[in-house]
């Protein structure tokens, strides 16, 4: 176990309390510019959203229970799915593992005492809040039935609160770009003395890729969104076809922003799964350089293939060829990052602790989900494909089944930093044994209901596919109670004592140098870097401390 | 508020600005910089989808816009398109006059730069109004009588949209102007310290920028 | 492994279905193998080396980069031979023969409309030669639609303001099920259609007589069908509520008062004329609404909506 | 990141000298709207633009010493390149279908005007009317 130099109030000086207690109150929550705490706030408000967005997926579940009416009418199916869709989408995946794991970790990896800009920071997460609420509150003015890909000419056509929700997405989009500034300037301006970019934690690399992507991307969607509430409310005309719009243009800005965003969702999942497997293999991880020039690669790359949602949209056949040409080259930085994960474990020293745990689930049905984007990226296949169940399941297995699932790693991982408490492990190996059995039996049954030519966004559907859809409700419900568990043990290890160690898993990245929870400014003086940040070679000293003043 | 808990910072040459998170002045200030570069990145990117819009139904309608933009005065446009030149340069000469510790004269330039971005202001309003009333308005609020060229209003949708995310651009480059105005009068910057009228003129030189690529594509395009 | 095939995906019916289900079941296979090799070897890794004390010591190894390469490259290979393959397979569903039967085709909430060459038009069902190239040319009337033929591995957008193309060669005769796959509104999961791919004697008599049901149902079934297949339920009730037309119900024999004043009998030849012209009398308070049936509706089946509504007293 | 350290302070002298160029430039740009360079005509007032667009960004908004943030920048307007080809690169490889029975063309949109020519490649017709 790495010998820590740490803090835990060297001989005589005052204990510094901990960023929990200090200072105490709910003000100083609110007013509060400590990353950490920034972080922990929106973590709850992501796993809020997530136990929504997932409470209205187990009613989506229910009503495809039977074909016809099971328990709603189709206008509230279609309600439902699309308030499902946005809700994991702007407010659980992609704050998930940047804004809400990111905040806390990032500054502690890179050996900071807070982000570059703290009082941006704080921002970010009240517009996130203000756009949360805009976008529940749609709820009141009857609802959005467009789906959360808010295609015209639909889109501009429909009643409800389409308008307020595409603003909540605009305004949500701020929130993300705030987040990815930030990072980017903490990654460049505040990595520890001797840090060098090579020295970082593969954690950092994953968020500044996604900040990337964030910066570059998001203002599109801001102003596609704008586009399409004045198209709505002025008629402007660009996307209406009897006007003398292009419908289809929509599609190309919508997808500029989406596309990449799903890289927002898997960049971050993937830097948590870099963390995690060679603390748990006590090794060092294999191919830095590839994993860390990968994670740049795919923000990069993603931006050339979005037209891939878009083939049987009436493009041409060089086109399709192009895009879909393009697609493919995403597939070899994401192989090459599954293979050196794997690698990383090879000859290590493996300790199943729940992260492990959930890092392993996430190889596993990442690949699944990886290579069943191949079966969509290839033009004939997608033709066949394209808006079935099919798709519905790919795009489960990587943002639930691969984001969410590291979400949960990371969660596992940093919890003891985040609370100073340790959870009950054995509950959360049958935690993560329930997610992953409730996960595939839930969604395998949907590729097979895909390939077979069930359309999504069914509220009712042929009587052939019932069979496979009861068991993908089943198992909604295996996959429901294995959160449920998790939620339940990781709120009751909140209640006890705070006795996890500054260091509980070996782990050789500079957060564990600090105490568990941490001081208000994470470290008592400047950690100093000695090593790079996987080096599990016998007993080497970790960090020196240098007191800056 | 952050600077209150570690005051020890302040001691080593570094000012009363520097932040408890950051070791010194320099890396302070090149964090500020490359955020607001960043921020200047979105802003691009925001507006670039209208220009692509802009182009593409352009391309697509070339008749309608060219009738179309003959409504838009040339002369009240090169008017602005000048007025917003010389609020770049005096924004640009308050960050010279912060970096060489000239307080009055950051002072006179802010003043300046205000003026010219109110007289902006002003023209646009002239412009409105005057198209308020033929109602060259946008979309379906198009009234506009007489057109040969069916399809004008698109032309509209366009120019209201980009000349009013502009202006409202604008009134945000003001207020921060304006703050920065109230910092300089309390005498904060220094050739030690001006890092917020470095940034706020790199966004209002951008605000800039959108303007001159604005100005050819309505009310030049032939 | 056939039954594998036939497990996941419905037979295919198209000419070039075949090279779509190839590619497919390699990349199933793919998957399969991947999942299984990751799964393998982390499996052997934790089992192997699972940590026996906390002070073990592992070997530092950093990178290795010909292994690095190798699972490089082999991906790109597989990459590059998944799209030529699909590329292959998609080009071939692209050029329609220029000797295909054009239909067109009408997309609008929640219907779909064909218009075959002769100017027949029919909705919902589509009928086709069977081993004959045939083209769809389509386009929306309101949002976007698209039209999945699952049988056929056939799908594209229809699309307000222009005109999209697909084009297949049925293989088998029988029926194929036809699904609108773009996100619509409330009723996109009913805008169904069928194809019946008929055999050329069966197609030359479809042409004559219309399909199967049209000949054979007794005429007041088939009344009632088309009263709900064919929309008339939309405006028309049959229990004497009010909709945006008339009810049907006791109608018969009666007589109505036209808009213009006149007093008009509902008889089998005022009935026919406000099917196929309904503008010519409108009914006194109601909005002149409703659109032609001429050319969608067959002789027979307006004789049966006649008999329905005779039915109905 | 020390390279901060050394911040080059240019003079109002050099700032003035910018200004005249971009004044120069904003003449010639509405000299050369009255001229017909053909279709060159937006290639022309954009190349003006971007003329005065880099004088700014070089001296005003100091990217001349900033060659990092310069990089940033560029960054920005290449990924907007990326998405301006790339949505035209699908729109102009379209093609066109037009169903062979189609009597009047135009008459099968609502709204366009009747007797309008149709163009190609959209199968739209010119300029379509507002709704009134
Ligand atoms: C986290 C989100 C995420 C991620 C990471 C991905 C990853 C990928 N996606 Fe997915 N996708 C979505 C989210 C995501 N997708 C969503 C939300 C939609 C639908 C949106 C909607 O319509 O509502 C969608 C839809 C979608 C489509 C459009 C389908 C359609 O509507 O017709 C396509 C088409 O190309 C596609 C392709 C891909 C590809 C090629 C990858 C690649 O990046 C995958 C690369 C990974 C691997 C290949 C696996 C790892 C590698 C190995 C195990 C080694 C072996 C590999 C080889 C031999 C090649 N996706
Ligand atoms: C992050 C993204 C995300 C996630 C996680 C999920 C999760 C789930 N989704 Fe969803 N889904 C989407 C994104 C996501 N979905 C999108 C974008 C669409 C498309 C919408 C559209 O078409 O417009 C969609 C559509 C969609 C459909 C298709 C609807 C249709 O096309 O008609 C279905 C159907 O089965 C479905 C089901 C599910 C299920 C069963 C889960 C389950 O995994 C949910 C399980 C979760 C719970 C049961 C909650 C438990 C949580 C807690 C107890 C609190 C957590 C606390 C801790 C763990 C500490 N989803
Ligand atoms: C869009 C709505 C609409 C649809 C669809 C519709 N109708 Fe009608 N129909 C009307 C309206 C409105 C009237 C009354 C005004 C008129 O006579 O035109 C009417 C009148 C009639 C009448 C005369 C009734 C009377 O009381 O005199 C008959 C018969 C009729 N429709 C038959 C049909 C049949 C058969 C169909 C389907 C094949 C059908 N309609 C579909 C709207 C519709
Ligand atoms: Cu029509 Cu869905
Ligand atoms: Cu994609």
């Amino acid at each position: 176990m790495a010998e820590t130099i740490s803090t835990h109030g060297a001989a005589g000086a005052a204990p510094h309390l901990d960023y929990l207690e200090d200072p105490k109150g709910l003000w100083s929550w609110l007013t509060t510019v400590d990353h950490k705490r920034i972080g922990l706030m929106y973590m709850w408000s992501v796993l809020f959203f997530f136990l929504v967005g997932g409470l209205l997926a187990l009613l989506i579940r229910l009503e495809l229970l039977t074909p016809k009416q099971t328990i709603m009418t189709a206008e509230q199916y279609n309600r439902l799915f699309t308030l499902h869709g946005a809700v994991m989408v702007f407010l659980v995946i992609i704050p998930a593992i940047p804004a809400a794991l990111g905040n806390f970790a990032l500054p502690l990896l890179l050996g900071a005492k807070d982000v570059a800009f703290p009082k941006l920071n704080l921002a970010s997460l009240y517009i996130f809040w203000i756009g949360a609420v805009m976008a529940v509150s749609t709820l009141l003015l009857g609802g959005v039935d467009t789906g959360w890909t808010f295609y015209t000419p639909y889109s501009t056509s429909t009643g409800g609160g389409v308008s307020l929700m595409v603003l909540a997405a605009f305004v949500l989009g701020f929130s993300s770009i705030f987040t990815g500034v930030n990072f980017i300037a903490t990654i460049h301006t505040l990595r520890a003395p001797k840090m060098g970019w090579f020295e970082m934690p593969l954690f950092a690399w994953g968020m500044y890729s996604t900040a990337v992507i964030q910066i570059l991307a998001t203002p599109v969607l801001g102003i596609t969104l704008l586009l399409l509430v004045m198209e709505r409310v002025l008629g402007v005309g660009i996307f209406d076809a009897q006007l003398g719009g292009d419908p289809v243009l929509f599609q190309h800005f919508f997808w500029f922003y989406s596309h990449p965003a799903v890289y927002i969702m898997i960049l971050p999942a993937m830097a948590v799964i870099s963390e995690v497997i060679p603390t748990f293999s006590k090794k060092t991880i294999f191919g830095y350089k590839a994993i860390a020039f990968s994670s740049v690669t795919i923000a990069l790359l993603g931006f050339l293939v979005w037209a891939h949602h878009m083939f049987v949209a009436g493009m041409s056949l060089f086109a399709g060829a192009i895009f879909s040409f393009l697609t493919f080259f995403i597939a070899i930085p994401s192989a090459i990052k599954v293979f050196n994960w794997i690698a990383t474990m090879w000859r290590g020293s493996i300790s199943l602790e729940a992260p492990m745990l959930y890092a392993i689930n996430f190889l596993l049905i990442f690949t699944i989900g990886g290579l069943t984007g191949l079966f969509l990226a290839s033009l004939s296949t997608d033709v066949h494909l394209h808006d079935t169940y099919f798709v519905v399941s790919h795009f489960h297995y990587v943002m639930a089944g691969s984001n969410l699932t590291a979400f949960l790693a990371g969660m596992h991982y940093w919890w003891p930093k985040m609370f100073g408490r340790m959870y009950n492990s054995r509950l959360a190996a049958i935690g993560c044994g329930l997610v992953f059995v409730g996960f595939n039996a839930t969604f395998l049954p949907q590729f097979v209901i895909g390939s077979r030519g069930m359309p999504r966004r069914y509220y009712n559907y042929l009587p052939q596919f019932q069979d496979l859809h009861v068991a993908s409700t089943v198992g909604s419900w295996i996959l429901a109670a294995g959160l449920f568990l998790t939620a339940a043990y990781l709120l009751a290890s909140l209640r006890g004592p705070k006795t996890a160690p500054a260091n509980p898993w070996g782990g050789r990245t500079l957060e564990w140098e600090a105490n568990s929870p941490p001081i208000t400014h994470n470290f008592e003086g400047q950690p100093v870097l000695q090593h790079g940040p996987y080096d599990y070679r016998a007993n080497p000293a970790p960090v020196g401390v240098e007191d800056a003043h | 508020m952050t600077t209150a808990t570690h005051t020890g910072h302040a001691g080593d040459g570094n000012s009363k600005f520097l932040q408890h998170h950051f070791r010194e002045m320099g890396q302070q200030f090149e964090a500020a910089k490359l955020g607001m570069w960043l921020f200047l990145v979105t802003e691009v990117l925001l507006f670039g989808g209208l220009f692509v819009g802009y182009g593409i139904m352009h391309a697509r309608h070339p008749e309608a816009f060219m009738a179309a933009h003959h409504h838009l005065d040339k002369v009240m446009g090169a008017v602005n398109t000048v007025v917003l030149l010389i609020s770049s340069f005096t924004m640009v000469l308050a960050v010279w006059a912060a970096q060489t510790s000239r307080r009055t004269l950051c002072i006179l330039f802010l003043i300046l730069t205000l003026l010219c971005a109110g007289v902006f202001l002003v023209v646009k309003y002239f412009e409105y109004s005057h198209k308020f009333h033929d109602g060259l308005l946008p979309g379906k609020y198009y009234t506009h009588q007489g057109d040969t060229v069916p399809g004008q209003f698109m032309f509209f949708s366009f120019y209201f949209m980009m000349t009013g995310l502009h202006g409202i651009h604008v009134l945000i480059g003001m207020i921060a102007i304006l703050w920065i105005l109230v910092r300089a009068i309390r005498g904060d910057f220094s050739s030690q310290y001006y890092s917020p009228v470095d940034i706020t003129g790199l966004y209002w030189h951008l605000v800039d920028l959108i303007w001159i690529y604005v100005f050819p594509l309505m009310y030049l395009i032939s | 492994m056939n039954w594998f095939r036939d497990y996941l995906l419905p037979r295919g019916a198209a000419s070039h279905a075949g090279e779509v289900d190839g590619l497919f079941m390699f990349i199933i296979y793919l998957t399969i193998f991947f999942f299984f090799f990751n799964g393998g070897l982390i499996f052997y890794a934790v089992r192997r080396w699972r940590r026996r004390s906390a002070g073990e010591t592992t070997p530092h190894i950093t990178h290795d980069t010909r292994l690095e390469l190798v699972w490089s490259v082999i991906p790109l290979m597989v990459v590059m031979l998944i799209f030529f393959w699909g590329f292959k397979g998609y080009v071939k569903a692209w050029v329609p023969p220029n000797d295909s039967i054009e239909i067109v085709v009408t997309g609008k909430k929640w219907v779909w409309q064909f218009e075959y060459p002769d100017g027949t038009r029919t909705l919902n069902d589509l009928h086709v030669p069977v081993n004959k190239p045939v083209k769809l040319v389509m386009h929306s009337e309101d949002v976007i639609h698209s039209f999945f033929v699952p049988g056929f591995r056939l799908k594209r957008d229809v699309i307000p303001g222009r005109y999209t193309e697909l084009w297949f060669t049925a293989t088998q005769p029988g029926k194929q099920q036809v699904f609108c796959t773009e996100y619509c509104g409330k009723g996109h999961s009913d805008m169904l259609a069928t194809i019946y791919v008929d055999t050329p004697e069966q197609y030359e008599v479809f042409l004559r007589e219309g399909d199967e049901q049209v000949r054979k149902m007794p005429l007041k079934e088939l009344g009632k069908l088309v009263y709900e297949n064919k929309g008339c339920a939309t405006c028309h009730s049959i229990d004497g509520t009010r909709g945006q037309g008339p009810s049907f119900k006791g109608i018969w024999g009666h007589t109505v008062k036209g808009a213009d004043g006149k007093d008009y009998e509902v008889e089998a030849n005022y009935i026919r004329q406000s099917i196929l012209s309904p503008q010519a009398v409108v009914v006194q308070g109601f909005e002149p609404i409703m659109p032609t049936f001429q050319g969608l509706l067959r002789e027979r089946e307006i004789q049966g909506v006649i008999e329905y509504i005779k039915s109905l007293q | 990141m020390s390279h901060s350290a050394e911040h080059h302070v240019t003079g109002p002298k050099t700032y003035a000298a910018v200004l005249g160029g971009l004044l120069l430039l904003t003449i010639i740009t509405v000299y050369a709207s009255y001229l017909d360079f053909g279709s060159m005509n937006t290639v022309v007032a954009l190349l003006i633009a971007s003329m005065k667009g880099a004088l700014v960004a070089l001296f005003f908004m100091h990217l001349r010493h900033d060659k990092f943030n310069a990089v940033i920048f560029l960054m920005g307007l290449l990924f907007l390149a990326i998405f301006l080809i790339w949505t035209l690169f699908d729109i102009n490889t379209r093609v066109t279908v037009l169903p062979t029975n189609l009597k009047a063309p135009v008459q099968a949109f609502p709204g366009a005007p009747l007797n309008k020519p149709v163009r190609p490649s959209t199968g739209q017709p010119v300029g379509t009317p507002h709704a009134q």
